[in-house]
């Protein structure tokens, strides 16, 4: 038990400390968001309809791009050699990694949702219908891009591989995103249709994230 | 044979299949052939695989 | 001949080289009569000739998701019975069942430019099959990105896995995706009322589609096995200059 | 204890590195792998670590706790020190202590027998290259294992650190430890020496 | 010359070599581009509508994040140390990086604009607009990127610090990309103009890039 | 020739790592900078490289090329060995002799002298930590630069390697070289000292 908070204490400090990813993580959700109306112009009655989209964009993105160096960095230092010999086994601190990069990159993202909803002129039912979706979906974005972040360790590449490679696989997540938030706003589907998908989805990804990752862990050590 | 009014697609939708399986197999050919010049040269220059046969042996 | 001797290398390559000559016959031959038949096939009364394209598109359409079937088995193989052949059939098979996603889209496409006024709609099925082939090139680009066939082979493998179970869940969501919005417009054809004047050839070309699948697959592991030959020899070349 | 090889071969990039290499090392006995460049130390150990899979034959470790494995048993120090720059030298160290679990000791006399005490609070991307090893040895102090796997530990390290290591390698052996050193230079203990043929 | 020619030439080898980077380029363009439609949903007038838009929101995301590690991974293996002491000005080698850069990465994104095209149902005078702004625009972000990338390196961050330090500075181009695409499909504005002024960043981003890119490295060494 | 320091001072992440620094080292004379770990030899090496700042004093190169900067008559051997693992070991070394310019010689004539003929055309990501460090040394000898400084260039070495690395450093002296070495092991040269003070 030592072990697992260790591991998630390490992983989250380190991402709060020095140009923290955390923060940066939210930043980028915020420009990419804020670039929207640039790239899609100034109408706000379009970007309001658009809005759970744009957020939902957004925080994909934010969330698989902060990803990359999950393992990676643990790799370029030798990190890695130590966890694979440790007496946790490698499926649990996978898990426990991503658990910590959800808590300083994920959670974050949620918490910035509601002023970025104002932005985008969302009224509060709307706003609180993204961020809960967020909520319920970001964990599961994590744990699938964990995936992609365990090749890069064995494919010694990081960076936009994984994107290519986990973003066909977290479509889903997306389309049932949207569509929960979307339902909660304008109907006419049952917003919990949806939602109820979604957390499905998100708990499969709990167990098949870890797995995944550490069997490609395991492969690709060298 | 009328194809009708669209016929250019018809006939692009074949032609288009016919161009992507004959690049198919044009790669494989000329990959095969280049596999096996390799496999000649290295063995030329004495280098033998540890069963002792000659790895470019083949059909 | 049992499992075994096909499991060698070596072996593999003479009983290919043996087969492959009739195979490749067999697919000429299948594919000429059922390109015959297409030509000779009625035009139907709503899309009139162009469902010609039919005997093409359907034929690739299937055998994308079949391929992708056949790399997670071989990726199984791999991660399982860590057999080195599987790794071969896995990475022979990705551009090819990549060619004939790609072929199905464009014959999909240009099919849909008469039928429907647009080449691309966002349609649940079409998007689908747009996703399979991104997943395709992703694997390839995943198979370029390492040197080391095994390590390759192994992230191929896991990923060739998850991409299979996450693929019903993409269908399913993308169907739900689209109907949620433009319920009533998807546009397709009466589907299993078909009549046997299109039904027949289209199994042909199937069959012979198919066949062409076997063949290549068979004719691209040949070059695989002797590409990984090279490999080792040119490394041992080096080793061996070394002593 | 005991820790044994049998006909161990390895594969490295399709290349066979070395094969049909036997060793062996007893309790309170160090075992010194040397060899040119390029000959499979590394390798050698990273196999014993787990890190990588032989191509053929088995390690084993007779008399070792029945419910842990080889690698679960093992120290492994490498040329990667497993430091995380943004945390200090305290923080990286008690991190390794709390992660490795088992039988663990006060991290800050730890860093006192190291020669780090005045680093405590220092982030770690401010060491220089023997305070790096010097931080990195002190893990092998903070949790006790008993097998040493190091490779080229005294690199980088100054004359005092090589003897203040020598030292801390004589405790270990003393307590019934077994070493496995990949080296170039002396490594200021008594070792059985394990000779890797092999090129440039 | 030679030198130049050579860091050219080491750039793109690394870059089309083990995982060739100008291919993930354009398969994330093209993942990225495919992904909005589920977040904005399946109406093809609208997607048509804000086609250039999404076009552009692609090629800028694609080409910042391939950029990252334009001097990072220089810096962890030591080889920008080199680089510095080298005799070569160091404002011309990191134009070279920059160069090689677009050309693997940037090139086959204006290459693949065509078929992203056709899928959001642009005729040929749209498409060809907007690659006609791409071809004229990338160069400018990557020039622009460059310096985010060089401050990655001073501050010891990669990633996506690097995108959120650049993505303002890049609104501009993609405000008169999309301004100009947008002129060309429909008017009301001539094309002239927005275009002229994408030019003129573009100049304008040729000198500061390498300039700034340069003095930030040089600062940041350690 | 002659290298020169007149009173440096040094600072890193703050602190004061030494100050008022004189040294010199003459034409076909090698400078040994030696002292405990932490006590900033690399941290010197690196301020004549040009690679830091100094908070005061200057470093200087008499009787050089007057056109040229000192780091451009320099070669830096560092820590960290400059070489991209998808690029094979002709093309890493083909790399940097272009790239550096000036008086420059064939590189598989390099390869050749430091024992790396075999390796030519394998990636370098499957090179051993001493191979690595061999081919960095060939990257002295691809280009010729009047000032080499070196930071542990013997660690990682076997035996063979470091008597051919002295030889290197004799021949380089020879023809009027001057090199700075950072150095806990002997160099196997004859060299003057630089003892640098400070702690652990
Ligand atoms: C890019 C566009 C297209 C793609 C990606 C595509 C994809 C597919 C796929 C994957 C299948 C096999 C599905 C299955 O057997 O369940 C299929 C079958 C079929 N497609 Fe398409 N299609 C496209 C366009 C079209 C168009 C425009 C038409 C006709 C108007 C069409 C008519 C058919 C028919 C008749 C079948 C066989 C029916 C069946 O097996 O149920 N397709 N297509
Ligand atoms: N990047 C850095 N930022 C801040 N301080 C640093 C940095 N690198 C080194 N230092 C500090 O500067 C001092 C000198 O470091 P330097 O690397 O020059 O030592 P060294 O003599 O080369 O030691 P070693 O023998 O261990 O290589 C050390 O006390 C170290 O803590
Ligand atoms: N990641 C790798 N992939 C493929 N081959 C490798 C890899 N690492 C090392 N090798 C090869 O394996 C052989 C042994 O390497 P190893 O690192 O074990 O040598 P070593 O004895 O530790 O050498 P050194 O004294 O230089 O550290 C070398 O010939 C090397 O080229
Ligand atoms: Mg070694
Ligand atoms: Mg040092």
């Amino acid at each position: 038990m030592t072990a697992l908070a260790a591991l998630i204490r390490r992983d989250i400090r380190i991402a709060l400390r020095v140009g923290g990813g955390a923060l940066i993580g939210v930043l980028f959700f915020l420009t990419v968001t804020v670039l929207m109306p640039f790239a899609l112009g100034p109408d706000l009655a379009l970007l309001t309809r658009l809005g759970p989209s744009i957020l939902w964009l957004g925080a994909l993105l934010a969330s698989l791009l902060t990803l990359d160096r999950l393992f990676t960095s643990d790799h370029e230092d030798g990190s890695l050699d130590l966890i694979v010999m440790g007496r946790m086994p490698l499926e649990l601190a996978c898990a426990a990694k991503a658990l910590a990069h959800w808590l300083a990159a994920g959670l974050p993202l949620i918490l910035a949702t509601p002023v970025l909803g104002l932005m985008l002129n969302l009224d509060a039912t709307a706003t609180s219908a993204v961020a809960l979706t967020l909520l319920v979906g970001t964990p599961a974005l994590t744990f699938i891009g964990m995936i992609g972040a365990a090749l890069a360790v064995t494919l010694h590449r990081g960076g936009l591989l994984l994107a290519v490679l986990v973003l066909p696989l977290s479509i889903p997540v997306l389309i049932f995103g949207v569509a929960a938030s979307q339902a909660a706003i304008s109907g006419p589907l049952p917003f919990g249709t949806p939602f109820s998908i979604l957390c499905a989805i998100s708990l499969v990804s709990f167990v098949i994230g870890p797995f995944a990752a550490a069997a490609s862990l395991r492969h690709g050590l060298d | 044979m009328a194809l009708g009014p669209y016929a250019s697609f018809i006939v692009t939708s074949y032609a288009l299949v016919a161009a992507v399986v004959a690049i198919l197999i044009a790669w494989i050919a000329i990959d095969f052939r280049r596999q096996k010049a390799r496999l000649r040269e290295l063995e030329a220059s004495g280098i033998t695989r540890r069963s002792g046969r000659s790895a470019a042996d083949i059909r | 001949m049992t499992l075994i001797d096909l499991a060698n290398p070596t072996k593999f390559l003479s009983l290919t080289g043996r087969i492959l000559p009739w195979l490749a016959g067999a697919t000429a031959i299948l594919l000429m009569i059922g390109f015959y038949q297409a030509a000779m096939a009625p035009d139907d009364y709503q899309q009139g000739a162009t469902v010609k394209i039919m005997f093409i598109h359907v034929p690739n359409a299937w055998l994308s998701m079949f391929v992708w079937g056949v790399m997670s088995l071989a990726a199984l193989g791999t991660l399982v019975w860590r057999h080195p052949l599987a790794d071969v059939a896995a990475k022979a098979a990705a551009p090819i069942g990549a060619a004939f996603t790609f072929l199905a889209l464009v014959t999909g496409s240009l099919w849909g430019r008469p039928m429907w006024g647009t080449y691309w709609q966002w349609d649940a099925r079409l998007t689908s099959v747009l996703i399979l082939f991104l997943m395709y090139l992703g694997l390839i680009a995943l198979w370029r990105a390492v040197d080391d066939p095994s390590r390759a082979a192994r992230a191929a493998a896991i990923l060739t896995l998850v991409g299979a179970l996450n693929l019903p869940i993409i269908k399913f969501s993308v169907d739900w995706w689209n109907t949620l919005h433009q319920p009533a417009s998807v546009l397709r054809m009466g589907g299993s009322t078909l009549d046997r004047a299109f039904l027949i050839p289209l199994l042909v070309m199937a069959v012979g589609f198919s066949l062409l699948f076997v063949t290549l697959h068979l004719a691209a592991m040949r070059n695989e096995i002797l590409r990984r030959r090279v490999r080792s020899l040119q490394i041992m070349q080096a080793s061996q200059q070394a002593a | 204890m005991r820790l044994t090889g049998r006909q161990i071969d390895c594969v490295r990039g399709g290349r066979a590195v070395f094969s049909g290499l036997d060793f062996e090392a007893a309790s309170s006995h160090a075992l010194a792998v040397i060899g040119p460049n390029g000959s499979g130390k590394t390798s050698l150990l990273r196999l014993i670590a787990g890190l990588l899979v032989p191509a053929g034959g088995s390690v084993a470790l007779e008399g070792g706790a029945d419910e842990l494995t080889l690698p679960e048993q093992a120290h492994y120090l490498g040329h990667r020190d497993a430091l995380k720059p943004a945390l200090s030298v305290l923080e990286n160290l008690s991190f390794w202590r709390d992660f490795l679990g088992g039988d663990a000791s006060d991290p800050h006399e730890c860093l006192a027998k190291v020669g780090l005490a005045h680093a405590t609070h220092l982030p770690a991307a401010y060491l220089s290259a023997g305070q790096r090893r010097r931080l990195s040895i002190g893990r092998l102090l903070a949790v006790r294992r008993p097998v040493w796997l190091l490779d080229e530990p005294t690199s980088a390290l100054d004359a005092a650190g090589q003897d203040l290591f020598a030292g801390l390698m004589q405790g270990h052996l003393a307590r019934g430890g077994i070493i496995v050193a990949a080296t170039h230079a002396p490594l200021g203990i008594e070792a059985g020496e394990l000779r890797m043929g092999g090129s440039a």
